[in-house]
């Protein structure tokens, strides 16, 4: 009975102190109906020696490499203390802070990550964490058309640029609120929202979303579009590469007034890429707006002696008292990762995150420049990116790729599944973890496998 | 001791160098072409420390913490059992941790596997049709499940229906989720032994309602006994059932949501399935769906073919409500939660329900027998009861929270206290299977002695905590003198 | 400056203090003549993510045999929680508990060990580590030595299966002291020591090191041996693999009055392979010798309230109290090894342990079997074995093992190289963690690489 | 609170199923051929306990450990400096972990390029010619290098020589491994200001003298000044010079025990090279030896020939004093040490001598300022220095013991008390290089603080400490009624 400490003794003694003859007889209250024998389709337990074997054999099948595929999540360089102390028992098996007095760990680092990243943001108030970046994209629409009372529409305009998931899981998380969204055009020729054209036509939206860098990598004319978002009385939400702050202008630096609610993908921030998840959505905003804020909310205070101490506030917004009526129905949210983030953002600092802001820069500068000196292969834009860029291909995009991951390149991503009228385009991304050597390793591959293909063409 | 702030611990130009590129800004940006008008020129609060300093600050940090690790932890309804080492290293393999969510599918085949054997294994022990592992918490996984209703009524034209009944004693996320959805709710009241008001039932269905939002054993540690009726009451009218999988620890391998007439249910693999709480998350939501359900069911969902395992997303399952989350959700969740299943198999699936019930009825009793009154003292307990301390709180001015700090200060975790808010003074008290009867046995020394203060000393317990790094803290200055962002200004 | 803490400004401030100009300064008390300036043949720094990919490519080279090889050092599941936990920074970070009151908690584990192990070995007291099992069977002589007052010889007999690396190290570590070692004959046919022959002709040694299983996996006639060896006046000295004693009759319990020291190799007790170390050696012995123990030793006591805790004790035995005079040089043990094996026995039990060591006798069994089913491979001996056995092959074994690692299987120890006595021989070992099918895997590629060589040697 | 012992949270039957084989020993065993004479049927202590009681357990008692992970840790001698994380992760990849000692080569390239560099990288710091990484540890070190200079002498017929010389001041492991090599000690007085008394020196070399052991600097935190000279006088008289690198933190990069004219040396990788102590250990003692002694070098040690990397033994080293270990010596603990070296670079080891030395010079100076009583105040600090307390513990009865667990109650580890034993009362500071300057300000402070208390509260720090999990223990009492191992009988 694994995990499971009781003795027959034990059960026996539990057993006649609660007056039962069984075990079963404990399930009495259920109607004999309902009651199963057997679990088909669970096989028999492993002990640990043999689930480890076996995840050991899965896990060699998914290792080892090179990829340049960027798209939201990034592989960056996670110092080996922050996953050694992240998953010391005491953070990595207590629960949310509920009881402060025994939970002052949690409860620090939390007030710390809340410090760090509104700080990094340019905002003064943060959350305790939402699911990812994406839903959190979703939740601060939600808070935009709480917040923006004046407004009276539901409509919320994304910047051209901005990734298509992302409006897809705001479509499904919000819209069953009535909100309404929208896609501002881009201009095509830059890669990035034109804000002439940006907020045209229509009723002026209760919000816009503007993410910077864009999906495509690019650098917004954030000043622009914000003022012109305000300008309407449209509140601003900012979607950010928290990476990328540590070298680009914040969100509450955006045009006169600056971003009004910012959020974003945690994941770069010490978070290991892991197939997706889990990752963790970030929130922070003006202090104003503070209580409309979703989710957890850390504060200092002092205990009866005049001790400072960390507690749960502002709880007045959450399910758990305010029920129907709550900012969110978020209860647990991605704790364990805004610790493994605070360590990150310590251990690194700002001249650090800047390191590798600059060197994911500089890597993904070079790799642009390797790769379209390659036949076939152009830049798409000629644009200010951060890390990523897209790439025009002579072919599908598709085809290319899958030669590469034969060779265990995994060379971006192919944008033609959603992002179909841009032709044959290949997202592509270098961090600080990218060498020269793998920058070359890409291109001459990428050579070799347009080359080949080349000729198969002509030969075919 | 106090563990001063990070930010009070850095120096200008202090660094951890092994930890970033050996290259200063400058020199790495030299001849790149980053506009001006696009780079920051404001500081942050990111402090100045050395590694050591940063490894000593939250290792220390982290002593400050109640655990299941280093505590009993009896959190009511949060199913606070012990997390196996081994699904916290084998979900850290370098395999799997370092592969991109986007990266192709013949680089991802092992963790695939994983992931369409755990969809199976949620099928068999919830008796449902379909499951998606996207949603990253029982929250979203409710939000799925209501989006799904309301896609499954608007897909048949049947737009009237936005009502969501939910039972008064039903957990703070139901009805904010039902409200997220753009639903209304109508709360069912909860008769004396803790089922739900079957005939407030029958009068709240009709033409709006779009389902009902159930947990089953309910947050009251009972068995909704009536559960059948209530199934029949519901679909008779036209709506959907929704069972929230919180409790799905106490009956796990004994009865199946399936079963039971639920369309969809979730499950919080962080309690059932044991991932970790990681002091507030993640957790995952992933929802089983019956037949009714299946087209609406999120994307991606993992399917096989004679290619080996791919993702299925909006082209495969064009009436999905979509896509919750940037990528496919918590993976490294739930691969702990698969390793956990393995390691249990069918029997050990099983026992769990077994011995989670047989622990909290002998925590039930034998605090029943050593003075504390039931809230449901006519019903066997599920994997959790209630005890009311209102008389203790009416008679001393000794409430529920303050057996909660004295608790504490004994080593144990405080149970939940004052939820659900129906009954008052409450402790919702749920010992999981992997705890021993003697862990049981000194919790109820426990409470005993606490008791006895209560009459011979009862400052102490209003004074408790004593021997935690803080004592009670002022919630209301909290709240009112908001201080949650440190500011360089604000300390110096 | 990697780990350094200190600013521009702290330097200064801290040289003001001091009253120096430079830290060059505070080097002025050694002759200018021999300061050096560079570190020739030190490369320069990697950063962590430098240093961490290095180490990846490295380890990637040697990963992923299916090894059969034991000879001392064995391939057991190790409990994941036993390094998620040993590694935590009290423990990994701590140093020897001279400050007892603020070292309880390695104190406590040490004191478990203690009474574990001594428990396991069927003795009384015990040790709290020595360096690994080679330099505890030295360190047994030395102790032998000190303890045989009544004894003049300074000769210590080794059974003739034990270690012939044990023996090596005994002679480097202990032959400086004038001990004189000498091995008893090996009955050619039995693979075990002959009693008859045990102490046969010379004087009678101060004490006989017997080692059960033997180096050949052979269960040694151990009561015989040890009765004769006490019937000489020689101490007995009892090497162990504390894996077998859940299985087999602990050195407490052999011949008529016990073993009166018990060391070994506690690598198999949730240590990791990891090319030979760190591992420690375990030394247990009746209460009455516990003065001549080497190595630190801990004991319960009470602090001035009376509550129980942990102390160093002893410690008049030890080289920083009785210096030129102490039971052994010893001061830095293998503290962090034994905190592991404390929680591998703890978790195992005495029920888990014994499976682990029936399973790893059955899989060795069946390995036999397989193995001998191959034509021109054999049985060495028709002893009982514990989880090795000694198979005789039709040609030289470096050969087949050579063949055998091309395809990633290590096939056993040659021990044509420490034992050329023995012919053709293959020292064979399998644990639980070996499966039917890896067998089966060794089989078939056996069958196939002698039938290979075979043909290869009658066509050439 | 006081930890059960493992022993007595035990209860007959309980097992943890997931760590052991599915099948039980009998079915496991049935035909197979155990004779039952070798059966074992006697019980053990093993305790019958959960996994999560194993973890809660271990977790909870690793709590009540100082550690560098939670304390500043100035233990002189024992250089308590930050061990990086990725050493240990790295250390501890599957690939290097899993490896069997005696696998072949062809499956080894990866390790063994590792050693070799590490052995060269030694040599380049030490200044010697060969470098063994075999020791296991500093003592195994000394005992390898005087059994080196005794095989040296004997391979040259000069079997007299058998006295090593050794200052009164050395660490205990030099007299006793000087015995364990069948050698007889000598030893040498210290001079007023902390150098050995050359004329002393000069009266004990002879034909006797096989060689000397020296710390340098010394265990009295000084460098020994004179050290051409005792080189000389050492040579000259026929003996060898043996440096006991347990201080090589001090004067790495900034001079070599070679240049020095020692002819062996051993490291202690867990001090200079940060690979942790474990709480005793494991270290390794690498040695590095001269033109004079290098074959007599211990095996193995790495070679590189065309075909890659490979183990050198006895085959290519006949002359070699053996083998110390039962296969290579603390491979994991070396591993450590080379990721830190590699993390380092040339530029980052001088740091280490330089900061190291800066920080016990400056915190020497500031106890000095506050009214502490330097041992040797003429001198400069090493990376470590000495204070005396016999004015204290004369006038107010407070010793160097009392002040060391007075500073545990404020949180900072005490410094090595009574060694070296020459001087009374002594404190040994050793903070090295990796804590900061606000870590050195505040251990001042607190000194300060316990200094005020000796006159105004002197029974407070008898009472010292009373924030640890327990206060002063009965040391007589613990080697008097020794209790050494848990025994069901003396607890039940
Ligand atoms: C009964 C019940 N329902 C729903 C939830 C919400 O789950 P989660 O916290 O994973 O979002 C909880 C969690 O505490 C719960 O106890
Ligand atoms: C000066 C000195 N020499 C030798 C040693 C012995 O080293 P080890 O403990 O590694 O055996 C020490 C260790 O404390 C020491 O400080």
């Amino acid at each position: 009975m694994p995990f499971i400490p009781h003795t027959e003794t034990d059960i026996r003694e539990m057993l006649d102190a609660i007056g039962a003859e069984s075990i079963d007889e404990l399930f009495d209250e259920i109607p004999e109906s309902l009651r199963i024998e057997g679990l088909e389709g669970v096989p028999s337990a492993l002990n640990e020696m043999q689930v480890t074997r076996l995840m050991h054999e899965r896990a060699a099948q998914d290792r080892d490499a090179l990829s340049f595929i960027g798209a939201g999540a990034y592989e960056h360089h996670i110092p080996a203390l922050v996953w050694q102390l992240t998953t010391r028992g005491e953070y990595y098996s207590a629960y949310t802070p509920y009881q402060a007095e025994a939970s002052q760990g949690t409860l620090q680092v939390i007030y710390e990550y809340q410090s760090m990243i509104a700080s990094l943001t340019g905002m003064e108030v943060s959350n305790a964490s939402l699911y990812d970046g994406a839903s959190a994209v979703a939740e601060a629409a939600l808070m935009a058309v709480r917040a923006n009372r004046k407004s009276k529409s539901r409509r919320v305009v994304f910047a051209g640029g901005t990734s298509r998931t992302y409006q897809k899981v705001a479509q499904a998380i919000a819209g069953t609120q009535g909100l309404l969204f929208d896609e501002s055009p881009l201009d095509p020729a830059r890669g990035i929202a034109d804000p002439e054209q940006f907020l045209a036509g229509d009723e002026p939206p209760v919000a816009v979303v503007i993410q910077q860098p864009n999906f495509l990598g690019n650098l917004e004319d954030v000043d622009a579009l914000t003022d012109a978002a305000h300008a309407v009385g449209a509140l601003v939400i900012a979607v950010v590469n928290p990476t990328s702050l540590a070298l680009i202008r914040p969100p509450g630096e955006w045009g006169e007034k600056g971003a009004d609610i910012v959020c974003g993908e945690g994941q770069p921030l010490g978070v290991p890429l892991s197939s997706g998840g889990p990752y963790f959505g970030f929130m922070t905003t003006r202090a104003a707006l503070v209580r409309q804020l979703p989710g957890r909310i850390v504060g200092r205070t002092v205990d009866v002696d005049g001790k400072p101490g960390f507690t749960l506030t502002l709880q007045a917004r959450e399910q758990h008292i305010r029920r129907s009526k709550a900012t969110s129905n978020i209860c647990t949210n991605q704790g364990l990762m805004v610790t493994a983030a605070t360590m990150y953002l310590a251990v690194l600092g700002e001249e650090g995150l800047a390191r590798v802001a600059a060197a994911s820069h500089r890597q993904t500068q070079k790799l642009v420049s390797a790769l379209t000196s390659v036949r076939g292969v152009e830049c798409a834009y000629d644009t200010p990116f951060f890390h990523e860029a897209v790439l025009r291909l002579d072919r599908p995009a598709a085809d290319v790729l899958a030669r590469l991951a034969e060779h265990d390149v995994l060379g971006g991503l192919d944008l033609g599944v959603d992002h179909p009228e841009l032709g044959n385009a290949l997202l592509v991304c270098a961090t600080e973890t990218k060498t020269d050597e793998d920058i070359e390793r890409y291109r001459a591959l990428l050579a070799e496998v347009m080359n080949e293909q080349g000729s198969l063409a002509s030969a075919g | 001791m106090t563990e001063a702030l990070i930010f009070e611990q850095s120096r200008p130009g202090r660094t951890a160098p092994a930890q970033a590129p050996l290259e200063s800004v400058d020199s790495l940006l030299e001849g790149c072409e980053l506009p001006a008008a696009h780079r920051r020129s404001s500081k942050t609060v990111l402090p100045e420390v050395s590694e050591l300093q940063v490894v000593r600050h939250y290792t220390r940090l982290s002593q400050k913490n109640f655990s299941i690790d280093t505590n009993f932890y009896p959190l009511g309804s949060c199913t606070m059992k012990y997390n196996p080492r081994a699904c916290n290293s084998l979900a850290m393999l370098p395999g799997f941790i370092n592969r991109h969510p986007l990266g192709p599918e013949t680089h991802g085949q092992g963790f695939l596997e994983c992931m369409y054997e755990l969809q199976d294994m949620l099928k068999s022990v919830t008796g449902m049709q379909g499951v998606s592992l996207t949603p990253m918490a029982g929250a979203q996984g409710e939000l799925t499940g209501v989006a799904m209703i309301r896609a499954y009524h608007r897909a048949r034209g049947d737009l009237a229906r936005n009502e969501i009944l939910v039972p008064d004693a039903a957990h703070g996320t139901n009805p904010a989720t039902a409200t997220m959805c753009g639903c209304k709710v109508v709360e069912l009241p909860t008769d004396s032994e803790g089922d739900v008001d079957i005939e407030a039932l029958r009068q709240a269905v009709g033409p709006n309602t779009a389902g009902i939002m159930l947990t089953n054993p309910s947050t009251l540690g009972v068995f909704e006994r009536k559960i059948t009726e209530i199934a029949k009451i519901v679909h008779d009218a036209g709506g959907l059932l929704y069972y929230d999988g919180a409790n799905l620890n106490a009956i796990l391998g004994k009865v199946r949501p399936g079963d039971m007439g639920f369309d969809v249910i979730h499950m919080n693999l962080h309690k059932t399935f044991s991932t970790p709480h990681g002091g507030g998350g993640p957790g995952s939501g992933a929802v089983g769906v019956g037949e009714r359900l299946l087209p609406f069911i999120p994307v991606p969902i993992v399917g096989k073919d004679d290619d080996g395992y791919r993702w299925l997303d909006e082209r495969d399952l064009p009436q999905s409500i979509g896509r919750l989350s940037g990528f496919m959700g918590n993976a490294g969740v739930l691969l702990r939660a698969y390793i956990y299943m393995r390691m249990l198999g069918d029997e050990g699936m099983r026992r769990v329900g077994e011995f989670a019930t047989l622990n909290a009825n002998y925590l039930m009793k034998r605090l029943e027998a050593a003075g504390f009154e039931l809230a449901f003292p006519t019903r066997r307990a599920s994997h959790e009861f209630i005890i009311t301390l209102k008389k203790t709180a009416r008679e001393h001015h000794i409430t529920a929270m303050d057996v909660a700090k004295a608790l504490l200060d004994d080593g144990f975790h405080a149970p939940t206290t004052y939820f659900p808010l129906l009954v008052p003074e409450c402790l919702l008290i749920e010992p999981t299977e992997t705890e021993s009867r003697d862990m049981l046995d000194a919790f109820v020394d426990a409470m005993v002695r606490i008791a006895e203060r209560v009459t011979s000393d009862p400052d102490s317990i209003h004074a408790a905590p004593v021997t935690q790094p803080v004592r009670r803290l002022d919630d209301v200055r909290a709240a009112k003198q908001l201080d949650i962002a440190w500011r360089e200004t604000n300390d110096a």
